[in-house]
């Protein structure tokens, strides 16, 4: 058994982003003393979650409880493996983020940057929050903050399409936490008197059936940041936003809190074992396999760079679920793994889009021909990133895809090990060119002059940062992994 | 109670009050509302309920009727014959009359019978206030001792009511803007203006105001004994200054009362009922329990103090009222400009 | 019969008065007509009060010799109940209090609308809706006029 | 130094004195009014969070006025139920009095006594009303109430005085229904005492006139508060009344309204007649359902923020109507839960809809516009109430509508269930369209400067900012701490037997 220790640090590491949103506030005339605060923010929330790592893999579970708010229900934080490695990935990328993004405002002089570094901060805790959550009620409390503090940031440049953006963004994420996970969370509270996350689920023996089948859609629907088809339309909306915004939370923070709740929901509240005794995933195992193949192939039609993203976000977020919702020990941890993975890659990605756009002012992809000789470290860091979510050695992207592979066979659903595979070479189909262009296209068509003219290097180096990075997990990935293994084992008892 | 002048007096009241809505002349409906309340005084004296009587003829046939003429003097008696797109309002108002009837009919079968000695508003808390008032108050007139003592906080309320009700009218009519609305007089005190100059009127008025005036102070003073009390005293003594101004002119009146010496009165009115209401809570027992007053009042027991207290409270409920309803019908008769009246 | 009759006259009556009433609250198009209706509807509830707190053989609710024959056991079933009386007090009170605040807002209405018609007024403030409406001001007087 | 004991009376007697103190010193001295109307409002608040204190610490307080005993005298009763009413009254009205100065001063110049004082006898009305334990005394004060409410609202905009007309002739109504009402239990009981009736009712439950007197209570207690259909008086006088009216009037009076029929339900008539003998709850609900969705869809059809958030009111009182007739422990706990946090949610509303109005001069959507940039902090306070009416944790709004949701799953009734999320929906859609005006839309360009520099519409004034920022962070603390207050208080105020 593990033991269970209680501990402030997970609060701390909570409210360190949103008590620095004062100084933000206060500084906001003096641009470098803002920035100041934020990384030391980010750094002192890197070290408290850190700091975690070690007992967490020694086996104890750190615990919280702030205040009960209703009879048997409160907001309280539980740090455990699969927290923890969230935790971890969102507050590494958000001092990558926050470089980047000085590099990004700055270089493109934007307006209301307090406002942006304020919200920022309050987004990534909450993002936190959703990862320590204990129980469902703390979830759901610092996942509708994360709506809330990202409207500001997608809606950031504040024209009229920015307008119909967040309206898309808001009348999805809200509409359906409000329309589907409050009854489905009032619902299961009503039928179990609790809402906390336990290994073993707390659902089992209190429902079967259709409202079984309902609750389950209710979830994994209503958690609609997770983006699985036909919930996913917010998400290349949402693209309008200054890109560390589309970086950090539209490749990270926000998606992932989406996959993550959905993965905590379906191990915490239903439990592996009621699922599969229920036979209930192979309706989530579908959905979210239809999600893969159709979003690789809407990405593919794509011109606009971070659109295409998006899309191959959408698909790898399905990844994720279908890591959870195979319930094979593997299928779970190359899912679990996959939150890792993928975010190192796909940041890199839209870090090298913000970049070009920074340098260039160009968004589409089609007129990106022969800028490789122009911007050689990010097209490079483009490569690399590509081939994490593409799921290429020697990236971190081809552990967890590995381990999901090995999940659909340990869980006997070949189809499923041939939509993985048919995804990947979507996701090459639809990266690949990209690259080949801005390297290999003749130089007549190409629109850049062969100088060496990168974009900042407050840009530059938080790229090359997160793209070694993916190189390095392929090498080394043991912390995630002996999070990862330590959150299955958990799970599976 | 002879029920045949009951039967009699409750036919008049249907008549009248059908007549009062049907006719197309708002004087005419004053005059008949006027007449409507008259028959109501009638009843209660009928039914034994003299104070209620009493007061519905000061307050419902007098002041009533006195707003009512104001009101039209100031806007119009015309109504019109055919107002536009009623069916609405005639349909909803036939069908909530109809549904309240049908409703209020299904319970009266459950009534005790009327005027039944055993019905339980006879049987229950009633005989108390029957049997206490003398040996509790040592008031004989029970509803003096009900309304001042054992449930003196209403009447303290009641006399905020029409406290409000008058401040409700200042603040509605009491023009905002290029004007304060508390001036210290309202109106140059200038000489009486010669409106209708009817001496027989002024003559008898003048005559009369000393003797009402001192008959007010009567129906407060012995409001233990008999019928009366700070309401109905209050009532007439504000009427005799109606009265004055209906036969001279609004001058008269607010040369006297202005707005600022009516609020005076009216809120010390309140202060003193409500202020002994205090001292009993300064004294160390309840808020209004006026038997604590014995400590301070001379020569008197527990028992008297309350006799007194009441005295005091109604004078103060007295004030407040005069002071009001004068309030009340300047402001209306003038359209809160004081220039000229009725 | 009459026995019957007699037992419930008032009420029936008082149900009656009620109805004019409310009737002429709700359906009169005159707002002094409506507000004549609410004084008929209120003193119908004085009725319905009065009405309970008669007794039959009982008088007027002030004791009789009441000082200087002490130890006079007063008889309940003499004097009638003086509560309902008390609240009725209170009652009529409140209506003309209601009644004054009435007539002040009829008055400000006429002067404001110059009518006393429900229906014409209804249409002067479309007027004035539909006056701002068209020449796009916004409806910024709040400070009266 | 005050003795304790004395607490229930001063809740009501500092302002009732302080009325007429102040009306008195406003005839000399204008300036002092504001002064004594706070001190009062401060003073009953005091008083209110001491009797709250010794209820939870002692149990339930009488209070016998003038030293008589009930049924014969009037009696205060201060129980867990009233005493949190009270302490919300009190607290809701302080907080609106501090505010209302600026906006009395620009909108009513010149008649800051009579406002002050009509203010403190509308919160003397309402006071009284929560706190009293006779039927009667009741009556009395919902008049005092309504009268000043009807004078406090007709002196608005121009179509105010029409609106206060309206609102006088159904409130009329209202109010006479409840005195009849009361009438048909005297004259079955011969009581008026709220206890004494209680002990006597349950051998005439079978009784006509005392299901008449039921009916008639309830209807008149559902016409004050604008109980879906009996609302068409509340949105035209809420929306044209002063500023400082309507931030005091629509937090309060259809709460007040709420605890009446409550009080009455289940202290007056016992809950076994209420649900049991009487088959009317799902009737009831499904007019709550009307209410909440008919509300919801007439504020969308708004283009006046004000008008936007009366209806809003009207869509609110059948979420608590609705939970109380689910009959059961934890729709009451919502709907108590909700009386307070409605009235706070609603006063943060309407004072940042006042301070929005004193700035910009107007309550039309085209006002908002730019409101983000120009008034940062209202803006904030104001998104606070907004994502407290939508329900998001953790805003009260979330809390109280978790028990109303899992009450009517407890009680089956799935209808209602489904209404409350349809209203959180609309309420999402009609505040971000309003937060959507306010952040993207450029203010008006503004010509006159003529008269001087009217080009930039600033940040209120500190006094209109402060109870505004208060009651923002008073609706997440009232979030926070929910748990405590359910469990401390609200569960000793849902009546036994259910």
């Amino acid at each position: 058994m593990t033991d269970t220790v209680t501990s402030i640090i997970p609060l701390l590491a909570v409210l360190v982003s949103l008590a620095a949103v004062v100084p933000i506030l206060l500084s906001r005339k003096r641009p470098n003393l803002r920035e100041g605060w934020t990384f030391a923010a980010g750094l002192t929330k890197l070290g408290l979650v850190y700091a975690m790592v070690g007992p967490v893999l020694s086996g104890k579970v750190l615990t919280y409880r702030l205040v009960e708010v209703m009879p048997g229900i409160s907001v309280a934080f539980r740090v455990d493996a699969m927290g923890l490695l969230f935790a971890l990935v969102a507050s590494i990328l958000w001092l990558a983020t926050t470089a980047y993004a000085i590099g990004y405002m700055r270089g493109l002089n934007e307006h209301s940057q307090t406002r942006f570094f304020s919200f920022f901060a309050v987004a990534l805790s909450a993002t936190i929050g959703v990862a320590f959550a204990a129980n469902l009620f703390t979830l759901y409390l610092f996942y509708e903050m994360l709506s809330l503090a990202t409207y500001p940031l997608v809606t950031h440049h504040q024209d009229q399409e920015a307008r119909m953006s967040g309206r898309k963004y808001l009348t999805y994420i809200l509409g359906t936490s409000i329309g589907l996970v409050l009854p489905a969370m009032i619902i299961t509270y009503h039928l179990t008197g609790t809402l906390e996350f336990s290994p073993g689920g707390i659902l089992a023996g209190h429902v079967s059936g259709p409202l079984l089948t309902m609750l389950i859609l209710m979830f994994v629907l209503g958690f609609a940041k997770a983006a699985i088809m036909p919930m996913h339309g917010w998400l290349p909306a949402a693209m309008v936003a200054p890109t560390p915004v589309s970086a950090l939370l539209h490749a990270v923070a926000v998606v992932k809190v989406g996959a993550f709740s959905i993965f905590r929901v379906m191990t915490g509240i239903f439990g592996t074992g009621f699922l599969l005794s229920q036979h209930q995933n192979q309706l989530i195992i579908i959905l979210a396999a239809v999600t893969v193949i159709t979003a690789s192939l809407i990405a593919l039609t794509q011109d606009g760079l971070k659109r295409r993203l998006a899309f191959s976000t959408i698909g790898q977020l399905s990844y994720i679920i279908l890591g959870a919702a195979l319930l094979s020990p593997k299928g779970m941890l190359g899912g679990l793994l996959h939150i890792a993975m993928h975010a190192f890659g796909k940041i890199t990605l839209f870090f090298c889009a913000g970049a070009i756009f920074v340098a260039t002012g160009k968004k589409n992809i089609s007129e990106m021909a022969g800028i490789g000789r122009r911007m050689p470290i990010t097209m490079i860091a483009f490569l690399i990133g590509a081939m994490s979510v593409i799921g290429l050695p020697p990236t971190g992207g081809f552990i967890s895809k590995w381990y999901l592979v090995l999940g659909t066979l340990e869980a006997d659903q070949p189809l499923m090990l041939a939509v993985l595979l048919g995804s990947s070479l979507l996701n090459a189909a639809y990266f690949m060119p990209v690259f080949y262009r801005a390297f290999f296209c003749p130089p007549e068509e190409s629109g850049f002059a062969d100088r060496f003219n990168e974009a900042p290097v407050w840009c530059v180096a938080p790229l090359v940062f997160s793209s070694l990075m993916s190189l390095g997990l392929f090498f080394y990935p043991q912390p995630f992994f002996n999070l990862a293994r330590l959150a299955v084992q958990a799970f599976t008892g | 109670m002879i029920w045949q002048i009951d039967l009699l007096i409750l036919t008049l009241i249907v008549i009248c009050g059908f007549c009062t809505i049907v006719v197309k002349d708002l004087l005419g409906a004053a005059v008949i509302f006027g007449a409507y309340s008259f028959l109501m005084c009638l009843l209660w004296t009928e039914m034994g309920a003299v104070d209620v009587a009493f007061t519905e003829a000061s307050v419902g046939a007098g002041v009533s009727t006195v707003l009512f003429f104001a009101a039209v003097h100031r806007t119009t008696r015309h109504v019109k014959m055919k107002p536009s797109g009623r069916l609405m309002g005639k349909t909803i108002g036939l069908a909530a009359a109809g549904l309240m009837g049908c409703v209020l009919l299904y319970a009266t079968t459950d009534f005790p019978s009327w005027a039944d000695p055993n019905s339980p508003a006879s049987t229950h808390v009633s005989p108390r206030y029957i049997t206490g008032t003398i040996p509790d108050t040592s008031v004989p007139n029970m509803v003096t001792s009900v309304l001042a003592d054992y449930r003196g906080f209403d009447t303290m309320f009641e006399t905020a009511v029409i406290l409000t009700a008058g401040l409700a009218v200042l603040i509605i009519l009491g023009q905002t803007g290029n004007r304060s609305p508390l001036p210290i007089s309202r109106l140059p005190q200038g000489p009486i203006t010669q409106g209708y100059d009817d001496t027989i009127i002024r003559f008898i008025t003048r005559i009369m105001t000393p003797f009402l005036q001192l008959f007010a102070l009567y129906v407060i003073a012995h409001g233990h004994h008999s019928p009366g009390g700070g309401f109905q005293g209050g009532v007439i003594l504000g009427a005799t200054f109606i009265l004055m101004s209906i036969s001279y002119d609004l001058r008269m009146v607010t040369n006297r009362f202005n707005e600022r010496t009516n609020l005076l009165l009216a809120n010390t009115g309140l202060l003193i009922y409500s202020g002994i209401g205090a001292l009993c809570l300064i004294l160390g027992a309840n808020f209004l329990d006026y038997s604590a007053l014995a400590k301070i009042l001379p020569g008197t027991t527990t028992i008297t103090a309350r006799s007194e207290a009441m005295l005091g409270v109604e004078i103060g409920v007295a004030l407040a009222v005069m002071a009001i309803v004068i309030l009340i019908y300047n402001n209306l008769v003038s359209n809160g400009t004081y220039e000229n009246g009725l | 019969m009459l026995e019957f009759i007699l037992a419930k006259y008032n009420y029936w009556i008082y149900i009656l008065i009620m109805m004019i009433g409310l009737y002429a609250m709700l359906a009169k198009n005159n707002l002094i007509k409506k507000i004549i209706g609410m004084g008929i509807f209120q003193t119908a509830i004085i009725i319905f009060y009065v009405s309970a707190g008669a007794k039959r053989g009982g008088t007027i609710p002030i004791i009789e010799h009441a000082h200087g024959a002490e130890g006079n056991a007063v008889d309940v079933l003499h004097y009638i109940n003086p509560l309902p009386h008390v609240l009725m007090l209170t009652a009529i009170v409140v209506s003309v209090g209601t009644l004054g605040v009435a007539l002040a807002l009829a008055l400000r209405i006429y002067g404001r609308y110059n009518s006393l018609e429900e229906d014409e007024i209804l249409d002067r403030i479309d007027q004035d809706e539909t006056a701002t409406e068209t020449t796009g001001a916004l409806p910024t007087t709040m400070i009266q006029s | 130094m005050i003795n304790p004991e004395q607490y229930p009376i001063l809740i009501v007697i500092v302002p009732f004195l302080s009325a007429f103190f102040l009306s008195i010193t406003g005839c000399f001295k204008r300036s002092l009014c504001r002064p004594i109307a706070l001190l009062a409002l401060f003073g009953a608040a005091a008083a209110a969070v001491g009797s709250l204190h010794r209820v939870i610490t002692t149990g339930i307080i009488h209070y016998r006025l003038g030293g008589w005993p009930p049924p014969f005298g009037i009696e205060y009763v201060i129980d867990h139920l009233n005493g949190l009413v009270l302490v919300v009254i009190t607290l809701v009205a302080l907080l609106a009095a501090i505010f209302s100065g600026k906006s009395v001063e620009r909108e009513l110049p010149g008649k800051e006594p009579l406002f002050y004082a009509l203010f403190l006898l509308l919160v003397v009305g309402l006071l009284g009303m929560t706190i009293t334990g006779d039927a009667f005394n009741l009556y009395v004060l919902l008049e005092i109430s309504s009268l000043t409410a009807y004078a406090l609202i007709a002196i608005g905009q121009d179509r105010a005085i029409h609106a206060s007309f309206n609102y006088l002739i159904i409130g009329t109504i209202g109010a006479s229904f409840y005195l009849l009402g009361v009438g048909h239990l005297y004259i079955m009981t011969g009581s008026l005492n709220m206890a004494d009736l209680a002990s006597i009712l349950p051998q005439l439950y079978g009784s006509k006139a005392i299901l008449t007197a039921f009916l008639l209570i309830l209807i008149g207690v559902w016409t004050k508060m604008a109980f879906f259909p009996l609302h068409t008086w509340l949105p035209n006088s809420y929306t044209y009344a002063p500023t400082a009216t309507s931030c005091l009037v629509a937090p309060l009076m259809t709460k007040v309204a709420v605890y009446i029929m409550i009080r009455m339900m289940f202290s007056v008539f016992t809950p076994a007649y209420v649900f049991h003998h009487l088959a009317m709850a799902p009737v009831v609900i499904w007019m709550a359902i009307a209410a909440i969705v008919g509300g919801s869809l007439l504020a969308l059809s708004q283009r006046d923020f004000k008008k936007m958030l009366t209806y809003l009111i009207v869509a609110e009182v059948g979420y608590m109507v609705g939970g109380i007739w689910l009959a059961n422990r934890l729709g009451i706990t919502g709907a108590i839960l909700h009386i307070v946090n409605d009235a706070f949610m609603t006063l943060c509303l309407f004072l940042a809809a006042g301070t929005i109005i004193h700035r910009t001069g107007g309550h039309h959507f085209d006002n908002l516009k730019g409101l983000f940039h120009q008034m940062p902090l209202t803006m904030t306070a104001f998104t606070i109430g907004a994502l407290s009416m939508i329900g998001v944790p953790p805003t009260a709004g979330f809390f109280s509508k978790w028990y109303l949701i899992l009450g009517s799953i407890q009680a089956g009734r799935y209808e209602f269930v489904a209404a409350l999320l349809f209203s959180s929906l609309v309420n999402a859609v009609l505040f971000f369209r309003l937060l959507e005006i306010s952040y993207f839309e450029k203010p008006p360009h503004q010509e006159n400067t003529a008269h001087g520099p009217v080009s930039m519409v600033a940040e209120a004034p500190l006094t209109m900012l402060v109870p505004l920022l208060v009651s923002a962070i008073t609706l997440i603390v009232l979030g926070i701490y929910s748990g405590e207050l359910v469990t401390k208080i609200i569960q000793f105020a849902v009546p036994a037997g259910i």
